[in-house]
């Protein structure tokens, strides 16, 4: 049956097994599992990585995983095809400062694109098309008077995207951390960051699980909202930690790590960013009708 | 003595693969239990076509092949078929000794009994040394005797072998030919026996069906009335055996320039 | 009309058993079959095709052809030389363990990120082996009197080649073509999560992302389509060119 | 070119003692000149180091992981998943190679089936499995017999259509039972195919079950590259990728090794070719 | 006459798979450009192997072969072979016709010219009809006799038979002998023809080499002094071919039980 138990055995304990990508953006329930926020509201919590919310989302609607990680755009999605989701915990959030955010557009340091206008018509790379990455670029670009119809975009990986601009397949591309800083330290430029230019607090990733999941355990659910609000604001204000828990889970190089920015860690999910995201995919025909925000946000 | 088998106006056409070849057109003969029966014939008149319609391996195109009173359909059981292609017929991955025992192994045969008669029908053909190679390594010869001492370690009740002895040299054959007569005389098999050499299918046979030229009719049956005792040096020098073999030759030839006994055609 | 039937029978009990066990289901992945084939027709209208069908079968083609003329080159090379085997052999056998999602990055940092290329070079890469092996062992198990034949009758290099080895091998050749053939489908939808923006295999991975399930089953059902279709043709080639491979298996059945 | 000189060249001279050491020295030949080409190219800026390292990097890097637990652990996983997933495969697909290919009736009703299924790429079931199974063994296990289980059949029904009529025809007029032919016949006729569809398998099993894990995050070595691609770690990565295709090489000195014991009898092997 | 082929001291013995087989021990004769020489000997005592050597196929364990003043290390020129095993040297996927031509193209001969070499050479062996089959549709004497035209068609100056008239009937037999006793005349080939057909031996060749049993040495090299005119009849019934045919028959014999000239053994 999909959206199954959670199994809590004689102790009182809950095992719980979350699907996250082995990125920074899920630092704080990292943080959170070591410093036992979750032991303390009595959740026994497994971290479970893969490389994407095409294996996360399945994962938790049948109950393989309780709680997922997914960027607000796939959920948006998921939603407005009628997938039963919830929200239960901000996830990650934009910087919202122009060249101090986890994720930008970055250019050869000669290109000829100085600004978010001036991809119009080029080629840019994105680790998923049709995504949040491509609905923000197209934002920002809209946004400085280029028209975002005309950009011809390319499924990279994030790993590849920096090869391909360097190789120049591509003009440009949208990368996040430590992809980013790699970048930048070999030499390419920051045009625009998508997510701060669409929206300062703009909701990035979030935290999931299934309807049915919440509805047989709501207790269930509103420890792992509580804990996953200790671990994001321990995570905001113990940044050497977080640099220093991502060892626990990447390779990322030392040098990358203490130069990377972190992203935001909100505790709170911010609604109206969501909605900008969700008005974006609209209108960039990613979905066709409105998801229902109330019945997917917490 | 009974008939055990009955061909009755059978007809082959090969059909297929943009040629039609009518092989045989209307073969009918009778054969008593215990009987030797050899049959000689122009090359590609039907011999081995023949053969393998008697044994259940070729569906035929009209006409009946009825053995031991039911129409041959599959192979009929206690069976045992020398192959032209010898070399083929043999099981390239397996040694000679158990290229012998693997029919016997599916007689159900005990693995002692199994070894004993190997052994045996693998010393009369003159192999024991080489039991214990494969195939692919004795010459053209002994991989006919192997395909020999399969057939006879089989203890069959018919006994079908085309050409078996083309391979070995003139020694080997009057031993080998010997050797046939002599299991036949004992386990009372039936025998039927396609060779080139009319000298052979004198000597060997009770009975020498000649066939013609495609498409194949029985061109004469000879009975060959020699005394049943027979030895190399002694019925061939003997003046029947010469008349006999001159007889088939006489025929032979005369299938080869087209004669047939009847007009031919419909 | 024999042949028609027994080819149809399983395909339609399946079918029937499909749509009969999905017809209630309320699993979001699992959706009806009938709601995947009302959904069929609206997916796959004429800009699709034109876009991202028919240039996924065009690299498609062209990677296979590759493979095989590369396949049966190297495989008959390969075959013919122990020496040549023994050095390849271990090298060979990296690049074939290596699995795409990790290989296609190596490819196109040599042959371009975006272009078709890199696309065609992976489908080729990964339709060569089956094509290369089975070539290799085609050539080793020539029946030694052929050979010895051909040799006698002092038949030059490429004749021996081109009338003995590559036609002695062609059964084995054919039997590793056809498996390519469904690796190559495979690898055209590898291929195009890797630098493209359309082609069948996107389209199918951005519906399954997109959470357009019903969407990406029309998908993978027009990929087995596509199967079926190229197995038909390739079988109609095969039967012409091994008709004497078939002939002589069947000689002695009694044609 | 070598192929023909070397046919002649097995009359000429006398066939040259085969010691062992002859082909693993060649191999190690075609290795190192392998090795040489991955350290120049990146070294000599036909590739960019930043994205393609040179091989002494990625041997560094892989040094290092070698002294980890984590690495020997994950090393582990896979090696069980994979050597699973192709037991169930092979063990699948010759079965009902051998049922299906025997039985004129039942290859021409599977006929249409078979290849719509064949040609459905792994990576399309991946929701499915995870729906299933979630990230754990089973999921990977399930895409490893998938796709590796067709390249065993047809295969087999190749191998299976290759028996010669001769051959058959024996057997046939000495009435063996239909598991005799079966075991006697058919089996080592096809065991060429076999092998080599082993060979096939093996390393379609060892791709699956590193894509699976990359992918779905199944533990094992293919979830290490898929963490190193994330963190952009590209020699770390390559390490990896080092690592499975070593895996791939052993496993085809293996194949080897077992064609060299099965088809002792067989021309591809007596001809010492 | 000039020494064509000198085979010095060869000895083969194969190895491997667990057996060692010493085939020829020590051969050693010589033939003359353009003579016709037969080989006899009991099965397995090393003829195709020696045949074999001298076509290059096979490498020596010891001695020489030298052809035409070069040592043999493969496949000399102008030789033609017919193997034992006929059916396996045609290719299965060529025609009839493409088969005998298949060699002849190699040549450099144009497209007539080959057309009308393989139609005579069908026609010689009485296959003209089936020149569009494919060899698989043959009967095992027609495949022989393709084999057979695919090296009379070649006109070798070297020819090298192995036992190639083993699958056909009498009358075919004697025709085919005429036939490569014609060539033998008419093209000054030299021929070395296997067989084991005594009086086959003793009519188509000039010289009968007798070998003994494995390991093999020359028993006898019997000089056939019948006149060089022979025809079927009179040639078979005349006095001396009766003597000397007994006489190989005899030395056959002596092979057989294991005779051997010199006391065998190093
Ligand atoms: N598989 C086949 N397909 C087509 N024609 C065939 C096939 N097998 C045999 N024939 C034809 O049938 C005829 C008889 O063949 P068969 O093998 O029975 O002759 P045979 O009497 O045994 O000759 P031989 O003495 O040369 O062995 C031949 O003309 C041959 O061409
Ligand atoms: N490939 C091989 N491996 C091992 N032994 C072999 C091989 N080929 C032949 N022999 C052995 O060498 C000996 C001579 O074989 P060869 O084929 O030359 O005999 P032959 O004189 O042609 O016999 P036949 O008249 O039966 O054809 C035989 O004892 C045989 O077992
Ligand atoms: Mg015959
Ligand atoms: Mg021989």
């Amino acid at each position: 049956g999909e959206g199954g138990d959670a199994a809590t055995s004689s102790d009182g304990t809950t095992a719980l097994k979350v699907g996250v990508i082995p990125i920074v953006d899920v630092a704080p329930i990292y943080l959170g599992v070591k410093q036992g926020f979750f032991k303390s509201e009595g959740l026994d919590v497994t971290l479970e990585t893969a490389q994407g919310g095409a294996a996360i989302v399945p994962g938790v609607v049948s109950g393989q995983f309780q709680f997922g990680f997914s960027n607000t755009t796939s959920l948006l999605l998921a939603a407005s095809q009628g997938l039963p989701l919830k929200v239960v915990s901000a996830g990650v959030a934009s910087t919202g400062e122009q060249g101090k955010d986890f994720g930008a557009v970055v250019v050869k340091k000669d290109s000829p694109i100085k600004t978010a206008a001036d991809l119009a018509g080029k080629r840019v790379a994105v680790n998923t098309l049709k995504n949040i990455n491509t609905t923000t670029i197209n934002k920002v670009v809209r946004d400085a008077g280029g028209d975002p119809s005309t950009i011809k975009y390319v499924e990279l990986g994030f790993p590849d995207i920096a090869a391909a601009v360097a190789k120049g397949d591509v003009d440009a591309g949208q990368v996040v951390e430590p992809f980013l800083t790699i970048a930048t330290g070999q030499g390419d430029r920051q045009v625009v960051a998508n997510y701060a230019g669409t929206d300062p607090d703009l909701m990035v990733g979030m935290y999931f699980t299934s309807q049915q999941f919440l509805a047989k355990n709501p207790e269930v659910a509103k420890k792992f909202t509580a804990a996953m609000a200790k671990s994001l604001d321990y995570a905001s204000s113990h940044g050497d930690e977080v640099r220093a828990v991502l060892n626990d889970y990447t390779k990322i190089d030392p040098e990358v790590q203490k130069n990377m920015v972190l992203p935001k860690w909100p505790s709170a999910v911010d609604k109206d960013s969501v909605q900008v995201l969700s008005d974006l995919a609209l209108k960039d025909g990613l979905i066709t009708k409105q998801p229902d925000l109330g019945t997917l946000l917490p | 003595m009974s008939v055990i088998l009955d061909v009755d106006g059978l007809a082959k056409t090969y059909t297929g693969h943009g040629r039609e070849v009518e092989a045989i057109r209307d073969l009918t003969f009778r054969i008593h239990k215990g009987e030797l029966v050899c049959i000689v014939g122009p090359s590609g008149a039907g011999k081995t076509t023949l053969l393998r319609c008697v044994a259940g391996l070729l569906g035929a195109s009209g006409g009946t092949v009825v053995l031991d009173g039911s129409t041959v359909t599959q192979p009929p059981p206690g069976m045992a078929v020398v192959f032209q292609e010898y070399g083929r017929s043999l099981f390239p991955w397996l040694t000679v000794r158990k290229n012998v025992e693997l029919p016997l192994r599916e007689k159900g045969l005990g693995r002692a009994e199994r070894t004993a008669k190997a052994d045996a029908a693998l010393d009369a053909v003159g192999l024991r040394d080489s039991a214990d190679a494969h195939p692919w390594q004795l010459s053209g010869g002994m991989q006919q005797r192997v395909a020999i001492a399969r057939a006879i370690a089989y203890e069959p009740s018919v006994l079908l072998m085309d050409e078996p002895f083309a391979a070995v040299d003139a020694q080997t054959r009057a031993d080998l030919e010997d050797l046939v007569r002599r299991l036949w005389h004992q386990l009372g098999v039936t025998v039927l026996f396609v060779t080139h050499d009319i000298d052979e299918s004198v000597y060997l046979g009770q009975r020498v069906l000649v066939l013609s030229n495609r498409p194949t009719v029985v061109l004469e049956d000879v009975p060959i009335d020699l005394p049943d005792e027979r030895d190399q040096l002694g019925t061939r020098s003997s003046a029947r055996f010469a008349e006999l073999r001159s007889h088939v030759y006489e025929l032979i030839q005369q299938a080869k320039k087209g004669h047939r006994p009847e007009p031919a055609g419909v | 009309m024999k042949r028609v039937l027994t080819t149809l029978a399983l395909p339609a009990v399946l079918v029937a058993a499909w749509w009969f066990a999905s017809a209630h289901s309320t699993s979001f992945f699992w959706p009806p079959l009938r709601t995947i084939v009302e959904a069929f027709p609206e997916t796959w209208t004429a800009d699709p095709w034109l876009h991202d069908v028919l240039p996924s079968l065009a690299r498609l083609a062209i990677g296979y052809l590759i493979a095989l003329a590369a396949g049966a080159g190297l495989g008959v090379a390969i075959g013919s030389s122990r020496t040549l085997r023994e050095i390849c052999e271990p090298v060979l056998e990296f690049l074939r363990a290596v699995p795409p999602p990790v290989l296609i990055p190596v490819i196109a940092l040599f042959a371009g990120y975006t272009g078709w290329t890199s696309k065609i070079i992976t489908i080729a890469l990964g339709c060569v082996w089956p094509i290369l092996l089975n070539t290799i062992e085609g050539v080793r198990s020539l029946d030694e009197v052929l050979r010895d034949t051909a040799r006698s009758y002092g038949l030059g290099r490429v004749a021996t080649l081109w009338h003995v080895v590559l036609r002695g091998a062609s059964p084995r050749i054919a039997t590793g073509a056809r498996q390519a053939l469904s690796i190559g489908v495979i690898l055209m939808v590898i291929s195009e999560l890797f630098g493209a923006n359309r082609g069948l295999g996107a389209a199918i991975v951005q519906f399954q992302r997109g959470f357009a399930i019903p969407q990406m089953w029309t998908g993978i059902i027009l990929l087995g389509l596509i199967g079926v279709a190229l197995s038909a043709l390739f079988r109609l080639v095969e039967h012409r060119a091994l008709a004497w491979y078939r002939g002589l298996r069947q000689a002695e059945r009694g044609a | 070119m070598t192929t023909l000189s070397a046919l002649a060249g097995r009359v000429a001279t006398r066939p040259a003692p085969l010691t062992k050491s002859r082909p693993a020295a060649l191999g190690m030949l075609g290795v190192a000149l392998a090795v040489g080409l991955l350290e120049a190219l990146p070294r000599l800026g036909i590739v960019d180091s930043r994205f393609l390292p040179p091989f002494s990097t990625m041997a560094r890097s892989l040094a290092g992981q070698l002294t980890t637990a984590e690495f020997w652990t994950a090393t582990g996983q896979t090696l069980r998943g994979w050597a699973l997933g192709l037991a169930i495969a092979m063990a699948a697909g010759i079965a009902a190679g051998v049922v299906v290919g025997s039985v004129p009736l039942l290859r021409a009703l599977t006929a249409s089936t078979i290849e719509f299924l064949r040609p459905i790429p792994s990576v399309a079931l991946i929701p499915l499995v995870v729906l299933i199974y979630g990230s754990e063994m089973p999921s990977a296990l399930v895409l490893v017999v998938y796709a590796s289980f067709w390249q065993v059949l047809v295969q087999v029904l190749y191998g299976v259509a290759d028996v010669d009529p001769v051959v058959r025809d024996t057997a046939r007029s000495y009435r063996f039972s239909r598991r005799a032919v079966v075991r006697t016949v058919v089996w080592p006729t096809a065991m060429p195919y076999v092998v080599t569809g082993f060979r096939l398998a093996a390393s379609v099993a060892l791709i699956l079950e590193i894509t699976a894990e990359l992918i779905i995050g199944v533990p094992g070595l293919g979830r290490s590259i898929g963490v190193a691609q994330s963190s952009g770690a590209v020699a770390e990565t390559y390490a990896l990728v080092l690592v499975v295709g070593v895996i791939g090489v052993l496993v085809n000195v293996l194949a080897r090794a077992v064609e060299r014991r099965a088809l002792r009898w067989h021309t591809s092997v007596r001809g010492d070719l």
